[in-house]
């Protein structure tokens, strides 16, 4: 069975709506636009909503709060800027500040990320925000399958968590196998022995081009798509980097603070002994999403990007410290 | 009210002045941190909640005390919350903010102004999709209207027939902000119209009036299946935030609202009344002052929150 | 509105939905993205941007293709902008959702819903604060007037005396959703009363009626120093964002609006009247015509950006 | 002449405000609480506002673009939740959206921090999200005089500046002396050989403590105050962490997508070389601020635990690779 990852979406939404009736479906247009879910489940559960985000997801967190599973849609990743309060401030710490009366398990979908040239109002790659606050889970996967499989997990689960769909996977055709996920293992794509790539939604694509080019010059290359940000595998991270004594982060999202900053960080605390290299970024810009076609394409690392640093960093490489030890 | 019943809320009101009484002492004397007081708006508080039945739900906001001890809550616990202790309402995470009490009905309490407003139509879609009868409360200041949450909040629930009572706490003051700098109409429960759905407004200190004017719009919530938004015309007798000498406030206007105190006008009324003697007053202080003592006792015995409750209560 | 400014208004109406239909065109032969189109409020646009003198300013949202042609921005540089090439009035970086014409006093065009009603108040605080006469006119949509930044920005203009003509152009919809799914309401212009401020509401299809409100909207800012809230009447002929089949569109609605289109309306008008004869009409047609074939050539000719305005124009 | 952080911000605007007439001070009570100021520049330059953040970042990011200086209080970080879609989508994104036609001079000032006792909803070090976000810069200094300094150079630049200020910090008496500091440069607030400590706002000190305690035991710590976040002075950490060989970033904020991981992964990726121990962060936890006092005061890294991280580094550590090279 074929479907995009907007498919793989749907299915997850159906299931989940079948298997529990307390989860529903809220968002401006969610009723029209997801016609099928909306026919199923009916108006109660499947609601169109006026325009303004901050309601949204502040009900959905009330709503979450009082015995009811809210999925809410809020298009596009900027968006959430008009309900940050909702999510850090309520959803994020409300649990913590009355001292566990509350629970939030509640999932807000988001689209960002190149390939629709809809501009810097609608695609910004903020996930990094939501991972650096206290209470909340980050997913963003880069398969239908995955997609499918961890928004079911996202909506059984007891806390609030950020599901981002990158828009330039949302309508690829793949397989939408129905496979459960939990939620914090990521995905090793290409075993290797050479380089880790850590990665996630589009860039994984640019990382298994890159393997197969380096695959040509002998280079081995190990491919992580890590699938949740947060919690996040550090187990599958610092293994790969233990064999493989060199590390590159890559992503769409804008370098500083961002979801790589903490994978390098975490690789230099954790695993200096195995590694042989420095550890590389390969991020998006530090400046907003252009609209133009030729300049969006430009903004996420690509393939080439990707093999050029990987063969920089295989040559200048030395002997791992643990070896150097015994030297 | 019934005479018997406007003498529980004299004392309920006392109980909740002496709290904060109570509350001010500890700050002054550094042994609490500051806390937003309801001196002065005891009669919106009392008059609102016992409006309401034990299965209606109610959301507060920074300043709750009144609202906490309308509806039941142990002076104790609120004093060990807001002293930080082990034994307060949230373990001495929340402080004297944002004090939930879910047991009681008292959820997702929030110190962001708005907060409140963003939460309610939540928790009350919960109510109508679970087919529980009766209310969701919501209580929130002059200043929470003026947040872009309020429009948001009232325009969803009118238009899904959430069963919302809006409850805004006019106290004329914003923090440091009069209600006239931030506002140019006089009533704030006029603004139900723009919503297409009922409102009101009453003398916030005439717990009578306000109890009444609750139980009124409860009831049409019950007829029209609509939120209804009721302003309680009130006023903020101490400062924000103790400390807080009040030196940028009107004295004219403040000697003014003193004059309207709403325990000691209740109090009055109930005396020419011939409903309350002496006695019955001497006896509701002594009650009063023994449960504070005894409030503050318990706090100060409380033990302060393992370290390792840093970090629990994070993640469900 | 004069006969021959009626003229002058139709053929301006006619340039706009010649520009909508050729972008709907490019983006059905994948020459460019999908843009939201202004088919049917022509006359919202020219009335009120009409209105305007030069040294006015006006913020608009992503449906600004109607404000910025009735300004007199160029239409091969609003081409060029929607096929990000270099020589869009935004060096491409914009796309057709947030176009920019500064030297056109055309600022600060946002595509979040409710962004413009954000920042209009600022435009019009330096407007006053630099004692520049004349307005600040903010378009936006009925769905923006559910946003919470509506209730800020309006009421912060009111407190504040912001010269701010606010025109919500009630479309019916809000993307997929209806306008009845989201207010219990009727008419958006009546909300003014909350913030006590003026408003009104005209139909938004006939330009003259438009035009008209606009300046007494104007004149009474002048009067009064306080923003006026001016709602336009009219409906959204062509789906939300191209490609749109509408299929959510109750026919009977689409049809009943259709036969009021505001560029049909006012030529059959004009014509009844005697003010337009069919060679006046072909001349138009013909002048239109040439304008946006113009416009699309200088598109496909204008070179894409050079990657090197990927990380320019982020800091100043 | 001394001072606290505070009174060094109300000089600063003072300061701002007498050389330049386009410089605006907007925020709720404002004009009660800063009475100096409203008295010399007047009610329309220094106003108070309804209580909505929102507009009043919007009104400042609008006031910017058209020729006014604003700055803007608002007040608590976690507030500024409710104005994101102002700072982010508009102040940050609409020059670049607009291929540059728009600047936004304009400062918003917040306090966050451990130390008032305030809990989750008042207190949240949030820096990293607007470093994260293009177009902003972000500052968080540790003492008045420097409050003094970047305040004013915050408000000459011409671009949305993040000014935090450390709640802990802001009424402890110092020196605001009035001298000119840029935006982007680090400070060494005390030279060392074995170990720079890199830090800002109120952990700076905790890192002096902590380099005390280190010296007695005869270890040479260096402490870097990074003052500016955004624009980061990576040359001073780089330049230090060549001299030192070994990292610890310290910070209130959580862990996750900090500004601890930035500068980890910045040294990771260029300070490689140099390195003789993995990069450490001592860093808040992954929660919200709790309100007790005693909760509150284990939420940042004291100097105890600085110094210990520091000590096991040292004796842990290996000789630099450049040095393994010639071995
Ligand atoms: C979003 C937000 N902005 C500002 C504050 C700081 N603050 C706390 S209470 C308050 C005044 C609230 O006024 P109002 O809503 O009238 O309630 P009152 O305090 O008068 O009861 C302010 C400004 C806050 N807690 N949250
Ligand atoms: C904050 C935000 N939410 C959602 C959207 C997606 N969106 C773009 S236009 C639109 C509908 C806007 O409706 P309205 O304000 O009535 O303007 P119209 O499109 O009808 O002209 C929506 C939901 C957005 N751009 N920004
Ligand atoms: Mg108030
Ligand atoms: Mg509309």
């Amino acid at each position: 069975m074929t479907g995009t990852m907007n498919d793989a979406i749907e299915q997850a939404l159906a299931d989940e709506m079948r298997r529990d009736e307390r989860v529903i479906f809220v968002g401006e247009g969610v009723a029209t636009k997801r016609a099928a879910i909306a026919r199923e489940f009916g108006a109660e559960r499947v609601r169109n909503t006026p325009l303004a985000e901050g309601i949204i997801a502040g009900t959905a967190a009330g709503a979450a709060a009082t015995g009811l599973r809210p999925v809410i849609d809020l298009l596009f990743a900027p968006f959430l800027c008009y309900a940050m309060d909702e999510i850090v401030n309520s959803a994020g710490k409300l649990r913590y500040i009355s001292g566990g009366q509350f629970s939030f398990p509640m999932v807000v979908l988001a689209g960002t990320g190149s390939g629709w040239g809809v501009g810097a109002q609608h695609n910004h790659n903020i996930e990094a925000w939501f991972a650096h606050s206290p209470g909340l889970k980050v997913v963003m996967p880069s398969t239908p399958a995955d997609a499918r499989g961890l928004l079911k997990a996202a909506i059984r689960d007891d806390n609030p968590v950020l599901f981002f769909a990158d828009l330039a996977l949302l309508y690829v055709p793949g397989a939408p196998d129905d496979a459960d996920i939990a939620l914090g293992q990521a995905a090793i794509r290409r075993p290797g022995r050479d380089v880790t790539l850590v990665s996630y939604a589009k860039t994984v694509g640019a990382c298994l081009e890159a393997a197969d080019q380096l695959a040509a010059d002998g280079i081995s290359a190990e491919v992580i798509d890590l699938r949740t940000i947060k919690p996040l595998d550090e187990e599958t991270i610092l293994a790969s980097v233990d064999r493989t004594g060199r590390a590159i982060v890559v992503h769409e999202a804008s370098r500083m603070c961002g979801v790589g900053a903490e994978v390098a960080a975490i690789i230099a605390e954790q695993a200096f002994e195995s590694l042989r290299a420095p550890v590389l970024r390969l991020t998006g810009p530090d400046a907003p999403a252009p609209a133009s076609f030729v300049l969006e394409q430009a903004f996420a690392p690509g393939a080439a990007r990707i093999a050029d640093a990987a063969r920089t960093l295989c040559q200048s490489s030395r002997a791992p410290t643990r070896d150097l030890a015994d030297a | 009210m019934t005479p018997e019943l406007k003498r529980l809320a004299l004392e309920r009101m006392m109980l909740i002045r002496a709290h904060e009484q109570a509350a001010v002492a500890l700050q002054q004397s550094g042994q609490a941190p500051g806390t937003c007081t309801s001196v002065g708006q005891e009669a919106s508080a009392v008059g609102v909640v016992w409006a309401l039945t034990p299965h209606d739900e109610i959301l507060t906001n920074h300043r709750s005390a009144g609202h906490l001890l309308a509806r039941g809550a142990d002076p104790r616990r609120i004093m060990a919350e807001i002293m930080g202790r082990a034994d307060g309402y949230c373990g001495g995470k929340s402080g004297s903010l944002h004090i939930s009490v879910k047991d009681l009905g008292v959820l997702l309490t929030s110190t962001i102004v708005g907060g409140e407003l963003g939460l309610v139509t939540g928790v009350a879609l919960s109510r109508k999709m679970q087919r529980r009868p009766g209310v969701v409360a919501c209580f929130f200041g002059d200043g929470a209207a003026c947040e872009g949450r309020f429009h948001e909040s009232v325009n969803l629930a009118a238009v899904w027939n959430l069963p919302i009572l809006y409850v805004c706490e006019n106290n004329e003051w914003q923090a440091f902000v009069h209600r006239r700098e931030t506002m140019l109409t006089e009533r704030i429960g006029d603004r139900a119209a723009a919503y297409g759905i009922d409102g009101a407004s009453v003398d916030g200190n005439d717990v009578a009036a306000v109890h009444d004017a609750a139980r009124a719009a409860i009831a049409r919530i019950a007829e029209t299946g609509k939120p209804f938004l009721l302003e309680t015309v009130t006023y903020r007798l101490r400062g924000h935030y103790e400390p807080d000498d009040q030196a940028y406030v009107d004295p004219a206007e403040l000697s003014h609202w003193l004059a309207r105190d709403p325990i000691h006008t209740l109090r009055a009324r109930l005396e020419a009344d011939g409903h309350l003697s002496t006695a019955d007053f001497e006896a509701m202080n002594t009650r009063v002052a023994r449960a504070i003592d005894d409030a503050i006792e318990f706090a100060r015995n409380s033990p302060a929150p393992s370290l390792s409750q840093l970090t629990t209560d994070v993640y469900a």
